[in-house]
Order: structure tokens, then sequence, then C-alpha cells
């Protein structure tokens, strides 16, 4: 069995490769098979770590240690509210009541906005700020001091790139070059940054075909 | 001086011709390096070098495929010492997917080093609720696990007969490539004060580095690099050090593309003035 | 890391969540334990340990209830110990039991899982190998549950702010003050694309990213894609949108129907062009690869939140010689775009684009606003770095 | 009415809960979140079903029509039936699909990691291919871009320290200076945008996903 899934998945690894040349027949089989595979495998998935541990299991486990149905019905009621509103999602599919699935949207929106509002000011904002706040002049070490000053520099330049309701000429226009400055130099060195874990990647795709498949090295 | 304006356009097939081939002929070649040790690896390695024979090490797979090429060496490298050493294994992990990759590894080294199951190692598999299950482990091994993944009972295995809780275990060794090695130091380090060492990916390893700085790790493993550093130590060459010479092969491959793409561009618009 | 998996992300929010909860964050880093010292502590064992002192046992404060804090002074030996342990009762006089134990070093710790309205007496020992040191017995303490958590107050405060700030802006636009707005590169070029891709007779393509409709930045493009769509309308040209998220999709057909009505041509609409491919994050690249060299769009918009995938998507557009606009909060992928692409729109741009593109007076009030928060926080840095160097933390307090 | 106004004020509601809860953590107001998280899970598991749908009806239609590449679409069919089947047999036979040794895990092994490691892994190839087409000296702009990717690329492998000693040094000090006041400035953006977009949406003045 293994022997026969090494030799599926060099095959399928070999196919995804073969896309670099050009579209072909066997990309393209493999993308279909992908794609397929993949959509049903997150039914499974998300059945198994979703949908059965919060919204079955619960009842079971009531069930379980009451006996009685009844009572793991009524203890557990606040979860037909979850999957009433996942059923009426599926209405979607058919147009006329289309538009009932309108509410869970909007509950799922209300939540992502309604958290979005509290942590963006928590997780970003405040950090970000509180972060830029250091002294300007720090004795003994020029370095430091250099550092700090461009730091805030930076900060505000690229800040004010963004901003939108005046024209960027005259001083605006000087902050906000020196913005987008930082921010070419912060793009360049990402990008340069994020190589190595790319490189480590193919090391292991092709470590697998060597290794695994052909047995060509150790 | 035609030919040296063309770089400015070169399909971009070339270049992944390129870099396959970078990438590729170091790994066949056995292309050898020497990396240099850095502290948190030699830690670890020291770590499990000093335990004496027959102390058992509990190893945590939590990863998936995803970061399978960084963590599964860290894995093997880490396996064949502590095997190599004579000490005992218990496997288990917190990532639902993580299961399959870890036994591969476990399974892999095992058979390299004439290891029996039951005796020299033993894979508990995956349970769902990560602090809650680390916790738990804390009383008793079998409230959580009461047989492996494959479901034979513990009381069976000869190797775990007296191993009850972190009380039996010697170090804890973490292949992470999530927060989850913080919940280990968190409801583990600081509740039942195990030692432990992490093998993370080279993107977590900065942030993974303050737990070394305050003592609540013993060493620490870090990407590709780190991974590289443990197979020199223990002598034992794998993908970590195969890895290296090709690491440096593609980044010297594009910035050479880079280059001869800035010559063409100087060269055609110079052409043009 | 990079290759973040979505499925993650509700787990990530709960504990996002948690972490919200005081007691959880320092309860946890801060109980530890020590190991390594024994050599030191059996040279110490002969001298006579000092304990902690000034103990002060309180209700944690800002919490759900169920939660005392315990706080001291380190005892002198500090250097020396193991870490402190500290003993709980209901009566003062014991018999005390152990309710965590913390690093040397630390002065502070929060006793969780108690009963609202009871009594609880502490004492802290400092510990070695084989013998401690016990400190004086305080208390009572009463853990309770408090109604607002005054630890966020400056939070409150500033959403408070911001929000006046906005409305009040939003109004004075209704009333017809003229607003401006600089000009975005690549919502410029909106047009253009979708010109260029009806002159060469080729559809439209565009990707929402990867999450779902409870993001923000999903939200932002969504109204992109409504902006699009109306154009590629009036010049008869097909969108496709491929889609990971099922909520997305189903949003996004509905958003690009009700544009071409809009635009007069509701019988030009294919639902099948806004198609679901795959949850998972690569099958999803690899079925927009597929599509993309066999559709050959000529444009393409990768709007949203996007990871790893980003590079894939890009590089192959380009290899087909579509025009590229590309946008997304996510600043990991940001270098990747801007070097594919042939436009991006940097972070808060994505936002400001729904303003931009309706030019609607209510929208631009709204980025009036951000504009002059921005102006504010760059006042409090301006300051703020002045009084580090002087050595005073006032602005730095406000945004703890 | 129904179609438009109680959608709005259930998008209000919730998240004005959600502003609430981070505020009180009295009970039960406090822990509203959690519970409410994992409703929203459940919801979103519901969805898939949806894409399932369209997909399956899209290729059907392309099968149907015989239009061209309708081999690939049974493919796809077949893929999507081989992963639901061996997840449905495994659920039954293991007690979970995710139970070790269990078909539905050598799919998982041998189809879905390979798929999505080589996908992952062509990243190495368009890294290159982006760098050498995008990083020319043009403008200032493109010349630190450049710049700035070269030094940080030459400090991350043993070759740059061989080169110049200080690669890595330079390399560090960009990221941690130039390159975090960058992200710290496009992040308080980033934060400010969100805020105001989520304002928008709670008062419903953003409403296009209810078009």
């Amino acid at each position: 069995m293994t022997v026969v899934g090494i030799w599926i998945a060099a095959f399928l690894t070999l196919a995804i490769f073969s896309f670099l040349y050009k579209d072909n027949p066997v990309y393209k089989f493999a993308e279909h098979l992908y794609v397929g595979v993949s959509a049903g495998y997150y039914v499974i998935y998300v059945w198994s770590t979703d949908i059965r541990p919060l919204l079955f299991n619960p009842f079971v486990q009531t069930h379980a240690q009451t006996g009685s149905w009844g009572a793991s019905l009524s203890q557990n009621a606040a979860l037909f509210i979850p999957a009433v509103l996942g059923v009426v999602m599926l209405l979607r599919a058919f147009p006329k009541i289309a538009w009932v699935s309108r509410w869970p949207i909007s509950f799922m929106v209300g939540i992502g906005a309604g958290l979005a509002i509290t942590a963006d000011v928590q997780g970003y904002l405040f950090p970000q700020v509180q972060a830029t706040l250091v002294p300007l002049w720090v004795r003994g070490s020029l370095f430091t001091t250099f550092n700090n000053v461009l730091l805030f520099v930076g900060v505000v330049g690229s800040v004010g790139y963004f901003y939108f309701s005046r024209e960027h000429k005259g001083f605006l226009g000087g902050l906000s070059k020196i913005g987008i400055l930082f921010i070419m130099v912060a793009f360049g060195a990402s990008f340069g940054y994020t190589v190595m874990a790319r490189i480590s990647l193919l090391i292991g795709r092709i470590h697998f075909l060597f290794a695994d498949w052909l047995h060509l090295i150790r | 001086m035609n030919w040296l304006a063309k770089l400015e356009k070169i399909d971009r097939r070339w270049i992944f011709l390129g870099v396959a081939l970078v990438v590729a002929a170091p790994l066949l070649l056995g292309l050898k390096t020497s990396v240099d040790i850095t502290p948190p690896v030699k830690n670890t390695y020291e770590a499990i070098d000093r335990l004496p024979p027959g102390s058992v090490v509990m190893v945590s797979i939590d990863y998936d495929a995803s970061t399978m090429p960084e963590n599964q060496p860290m894995l093997l490298a880490v396996l064949r010492h502590a095997f190599q050493k004579n000490l005992k294994i218990i496997l288990m992990g917190h990532w639902p997917l993580g299961l399959p990759v870890g036994t591969l590894g476990l399974d892999q080294v095992a058979r390299e080093m004439h290891k029996t199951y039951g005796v020299d190692y033993v894979n508990l598999g995956f349970r769902p609720g990560t602090a809650a299950v680390m916790v738990n482990l804390g009383t008793e091994i079998r409230n959580v696990f009461p047989s492996d993944y494959k479901g034979v009972p513990l009381d069976s295995l000869e190797m775990v007969k007296n191993v009850h809780n972190y009380n039996d275990i010697r170090l804890l060794v973490g292949i992470e490539a999530g927060d989850t090695y913080e919940f280990w130091i968190i409801y583990v380090q600081a509740r039942f004060g195990l030692k432990m060492a992490m093998g993370t990916t080279a993107v977590m390893a900065p942030t993974a580095y303050k737990y070394l700085q305050s003592g609540q790790l013993v060493g620490l493993i870090g990407g590709l690099k780190g991974a590289a550093e443990y197979e020199s130590l223990i002598a034992h060459p794998g993908i970590g050090l195969a890895g290296m010479p090709a690491q440096s092969a593609g980044h010297l491959l594009i910035i050479l593309f880079i280059i001869l793409g800035n010559i063409g561009y100087f060269l055609s618009r110079r052409k043009k003035a | 890391m990079q290759n973040y998996s979505r499925l993650r992300s509700g787990f990530r929010k709960a504990q996002q969540l948690a972490l919200n909860n005081h007691h959880f964050k320092n309860q946890g880093l801060r109980a530890l334990l020590l190991f390594a010292w024994l050599a030191l502590l059996a040279s110490t064992s002969s001298a006579a340990l000092a304990p902690p002192e000034d103990i002060k046992a309180f209700d944690t404060p800002n919490d759900a209830g169920g939660s005392n804090t315990i706080t001291w002074k380190a005892s002198p030996d500090d250097s020396l110990l193991l870490g402190y342990s500290v003993k709980r009762n209901a009566k003062p006089e014991g018999p005390f039991e152990e309710a965590g134990v913390v690093l040397k070093g630390q002065e502070e710790f929060q006793d969780a899982g108690l009963t609202d309205g009871q009594k609880y007496y502490y004492r802290v020992d400092a510990r070695v190998l084989g013998d401690s040191a016990s400190s004086a017995v305080a208390g009572p303490a009463v853990p309770s549950a408090q109604w607002f958590n005054l630890g966020r107050v400056n939070i409150l405060a500033f959403i408070m702010l911001f929000a006046g700030v906005v409305l009040w802006y939003i109004a004075r636009a209704k009333k017809g003050a003229k607003l401006f707005i600089r000009r975005i590169a690549g919502l410029d070029a909106v047009e253009e694309a979708v010109g260029r891709s009806t002159e060469m007779g080729r559809p439209l393509m565009f990707i929402p990213g990867l999450l779902s409709i409870d993001d923000v930045t999903t939200l932002a493009a969504l109204t992109i894609l409504g902006r699009v769509a109306r154009k590629a309308a009036e010049y008869d040209t097909p969108v496709l949108v491929p889609c990971t998220d099922p909520l997305v999709m189903t949003t996004a057909q509905e958003i690009v129907k009700q544009s071409y009505s809009e635009a007069g041509r509701p019988d030009a609409y294919r639902e099948g062009n806004i198609s679901y491919l795959t949850y998972d994050q690569f099958g999803y690249a690899a079925g927009c690869d597929g599509m993309m060299l066999r559709e050959k769009p000529g444009a393409v918009f990768l709007q949203g939140y996007f990871y790893a995938e980003s590079l894939i998507l890009a590089e192959t557009g380009h290899s087909i010689g579509a025009i590229q606009i590309a946008g997304t909060t996510a600043v990991d992928q940001l270098p990747f775009f801007v070097t594919a692409c042939d436009y991006t729109l940097i972070g808060e741009e994505m936002y400001a684009a729904s303003s931009y593109l309706t030019r609607e007076p209510i929208m631009l009030g709204t980025l009036k606003g951000e504009d002059l928060i921005k102006l504010l926080i760059v006042l409090a840095l301006t300051v703020g770095v002045v009084l580090e160097t002087f050595g005073k933390h006032w602005i730095q307090a406000l945004f703890q | 009415m129904m179609k438009r106004e109680i959608p709005l004020l259930i998008t209000f509601l919730t998240g004005l809960l959600m502003v609430v809860q981070f505020f009180v953590p009295h009970r039960p107001i406090g822990q509203i979140g959690t519970g409410v998280l994992s409703w929203y899970t459940i919801i979103a598991g519901f969805t898939l079903l949806l894409g399932i749908d369209s997909l399956v009806g899209m290729h059907l239609k392309k099968l149907q029509r015989k239009q061209s590449g309708w081999g690939y679409s049974i493919m796809l069919i077949l893929g999507l039936l081989l992963a639901l089947g061996l997840g449905i047999f495994s659920e039954i036979k293991y007690g979970s699909a995710l139970a070790f040794g269990s078909p539905f895990m050598y799919l998982y092994t041998y189809m879905m990691v390979p798929l999505q490691a080589t996908m992952f892994s062509l990243l190495a190839f368009f890294i290159a291919s982006a760098a050498y087409r995008a990083f020319r000296a043009r403008t200032l702009e493109a010349s630190l871009l450049l710049v700035a990717a070269m030094i940080v690329m030459l400090g991350r492998v043993p070759l740059g320290a061989a080169i110049w000693g200080k690669f890595p040094i330079l390399a560090e000090w960009i990221m941690t200076v130039p390159n975090a006041a960058a992200t710290r400035g496009i992040l308080i953006g980033v934060a400010l945008g969100g805020l105001a977009m989520s304002l928008r949406i709670l008062l419903g003045i953003e409403r296009t996903y209810l078009s």
C-alpha cells in the first residue's frame, strides 16, 4: 500500500511541476483531481472537526450523563440556533426563498465587524502606536538614537502616505514620499526574507522524489 | 551587444530550469557543507545527550504536512540521536493531521535503528483539546490515552508500564509549526516543571527565542538551518545538511538573475538614448 | 505559518478572546517552575531562609469573577530560590493548601476557580529544595465579577472618539460640503483594465481572496467587485469569479447580478461565471491558475485577504499577459503583489476604494474622519517621542 | 423589510453585542464571545454544502453539453466522490475519518499532501521569476526595493556571510528598523480603515453584501 501511495504521490508531484513548462493534459488531470478531492476532503474534515464535536457531541454527551434525551435536548437548546441558521443558509440554493439566507449572513457579518472594531484598536492600533513611542535621544548610544529617529520618521512618513483627503503636495507630499521609500525598503526586505523558506519547500519536494520514490539518495 | 540586451527578457522557463537544477544537483551529488553550530541547537543536543540510557523522552508532533520540509528533518535528527543514546520515545501530537507525518518519521527511524515497538518506543496518537490534554497528562497518561494509536492498551506495552505522568518523563521535545508550543510552556513547563526543547519553523524561531532567554526552554532548533546543525552534531547528514548548499545556490542564482536583468535593462536603455 | 489554515481561524479568534480575559494571561505565563538550581540550593540550606514580605490579597479587578490576585515583595533571598508557592485557605489559621507556584523574581499570582462572595486567606512561601519560609497571612480577599473592564477605558474612549468624528463628517457631507480625495492609481486603472479586456474580446477575472464574509477586507473586496462588474456589464464583458468560500460565492453572485441590472443588462448575467472551487488553499490556487490559462482573461483583479498563494496567482496572471490590479491588507503578501502586478492597493487604500469608487458623500465623510484621527495619532506620536526623550511616559500610558 | 431592514438590524445587534462583551466581563455577557464563535463555526460548516452544490452543478452542466474538457469534469466529480466515499466509510468503520490508518487518511497522505506541498513549492520558482522581472533599477523606489531584497537575501544564507561578514547584521538591521517602521505605518492605516469599514457595516452605510 505504501509503495502504491508513493507512486501516486510522485506522479501527482510531477504532474503539478509540469505546469511550469506549460499547460498540458497531465496538469489538467491533476488540477481537476485536486479540486475534486480537496472539495470532498474538506466536507469530511469539517464534519469531523467542527460539526460533530460542536453540534452533535454535546447532545450525545448529555444523554450519556443523564440517560434522558429530553434533558439532553433542553440543556443544549441553544445549539438549535446555529443549527437552524445553518439550514437556513442552505436555502440559498432555492431562488424563491434565497433571501432568508440573508439573516445568517448578517449574523456572520455582524460578528466579524463587531470583533474587528475592538480587535483593530487593541490588537493593532494601540500596540503599534506604543511601540513607536521611543526616546529620540539615547545617552551613550548614537546608534540607538539614530535607529529611534529613523523609526519615528518612517512611521510618520508611511502614515502620511495613507492620508487621503488632501493633495500630496508641499509638506504632506514630502512626508508621503519618505513614507513610500520606507515602504519600498520594507517590501524588498520581506521579499528577500521569504526566499529561504520557499526554497526549503522545493528542497522538500525534490528530496521526496529522489529519496522516497527513486531511492537515489538516502 | 545584441545578445546582452536580450538579458532583459529571459523566458521565465529558463529561470525555472535554473532553480530546479541548482536545488536538485547538490541534493543528488550529496554535496557537503559545514554549518556553524549555534548555542540553542547545541543545548538541545546536550539536553538529550546527557540523559541516562533508558530515560523516557516525549516527542510532540505539533505540525502537519504543510511545514513538513522544515519540521520533518528536525524530528528525524532528534529521534536518531535519542535512539542512539538508547532513550525511550513516547510520540504524541496536538494537531489532528500531524499524526500521519509524525508516525512516518518515527517508523522510519525505528526501522533504521532496529528498535522495537512497545519496548523502545510507543506512539500514543492524537486527542483533541490541546491544553486539557496537556494538563491531564500531568496526573495520569491513561486518563487521556488509555491505549496507543492502534488501540493497544498501554498496560500491555512493556515500555510504558511504569510511566504514568510527567514525573516519569525526563524531557519533552516539541516539533512545532504554530502556537501550540506556548501552550506546552504555559500549561506544562510552568505547572509540572517538565524540561523542554522545541524545534520550530524558521519564521517562528525569533518569537520562540524569548522563552529560551527566560530559561523556560532548554533548547531551540529553528528551521532547516537548525535541523542541519543538529544533523551535523549527530554526524548523520540528512535533508537539512543536504539542503544548505541548495539554499545558498538558490539564493545566489536569484541574485545572478536580478543582476543579469539589470545589465540588460541598462544596455537597452543606453541604446534607446 | 505562511500556509495559514483557515480552519484554525476560529480557534485563533477564540484564543484572542481568551487572552482578553485578564486572569488567563497572567496566571499562565507567570506560574513557572524552575529546575536547575540544585547545586546552589544545597549550599544555602544551612542559612535561615527569608520569606517574602508585604503580602496583599484582593479581588482581581476587571474580571468575570472567581479570581483573586495576590502580590508580594520578593524575598531578600530571591536569587537562591526555586520559586514561590502561594497557599490559600478559607480561614486565616489554616490548614493552607497550595493554590499555585510561580518562578522566582515574580511578585504576583492570580488564583482562579474560586467561588464569588466567599472569603479567602493567603500565605506565600519562599521555596528551596526541602525547605521553605512562610510569609504572614493576608486577607480576606473576596472574589467578585465586574460590570465594566476599567482596564479598557482608553479603548472605549478611542472608539467613541473615532465614531464621533466619523459621524460628524458624514453629517457634514450630507449637508453638501465638498470633500476632496487624492488619486489612487490602482483604482483609476479599473476602467482601463475593463476597456482593454473588452477590446481584446477577453473576459475579466476577479479573485476575492481566501477569507469569508466575516472578514472586513473581503467585504471591501466585494464592494470593489460591484464596481468592476458594473463597468463590465456596460462593456458587455463577462466577469469570472472563482471562490474558495461558499458564502463569498453566493454574496458575489448577488452583487454581480445587482450590478448587471443597474447597468440595464440583467439578461447578460450568468450565474455560472461565479463559481466555487474548493476550500483548500492550494487546490484553489491550482484551480484559479487553470482557469487563467484556459479562459485567458484580459485583466485579473486580486482583491481580498491572501496568504502564500498570492504569488502563485500573480505570476500566472502575468504569464498570460493580463493587466493585474491587486489589493490586500495582508502585509506579508503585499511585497509579492507589488513585484508581480501592475497596480497594487496597499492596505488602507483598499478600504478607501469603496469611498473612492462610489464618490458618495457619506463614504467620503468616513474617509475624512479617518484622516483626522490619523492626524491626531501623528500628533500623539510626536508629543509622545518628545516626552519619552525626557523620560516621561504619559502618552505611552494612554495607549496601554 | 424582511429582506433588507431585518438583516441590517441583525448585523447591527450582533456587532454591538460583540463590542459590548469586550468591555463587560460580568457573566453572562463576557462569556458570549466564546459561545457565539462556536455557533459561527457551525454555520460556516453548513455552507460548504452550498459550495459542493455549485461545483457539481457546474461540471454536470459541462458534461451534459459536452463542452471542451468535459473529460476532466468526470475526473473532478470522481475525485469528489472518492473523498466523500472514503470519508464516510472511515467515519463508520473507524469512528472518525481522521483516525490513524483509515482509508481517508491514506487519501490525505498520498494525494492531498503531495498536491498541497507541490503547489506550495511552486513558489520557489515564482519568487525567482518575479524577482528577475521586477527588481530593475528603474526608479529610486524600485532601486530601494532591489537593494533591500538583495541584502536580506545574502544575509540569510551562509554564503552571504562568507562574501561579507556584515551581511547578516545589515539584513537584521533592515528588518528591525526600516522594515518595522513601514510595516507599522501600514498597520496603523489598516487598523483605522478596518475600524471605519466595520463601523460603516454596523451602521448599515456599507451594505453591498446585501445587494
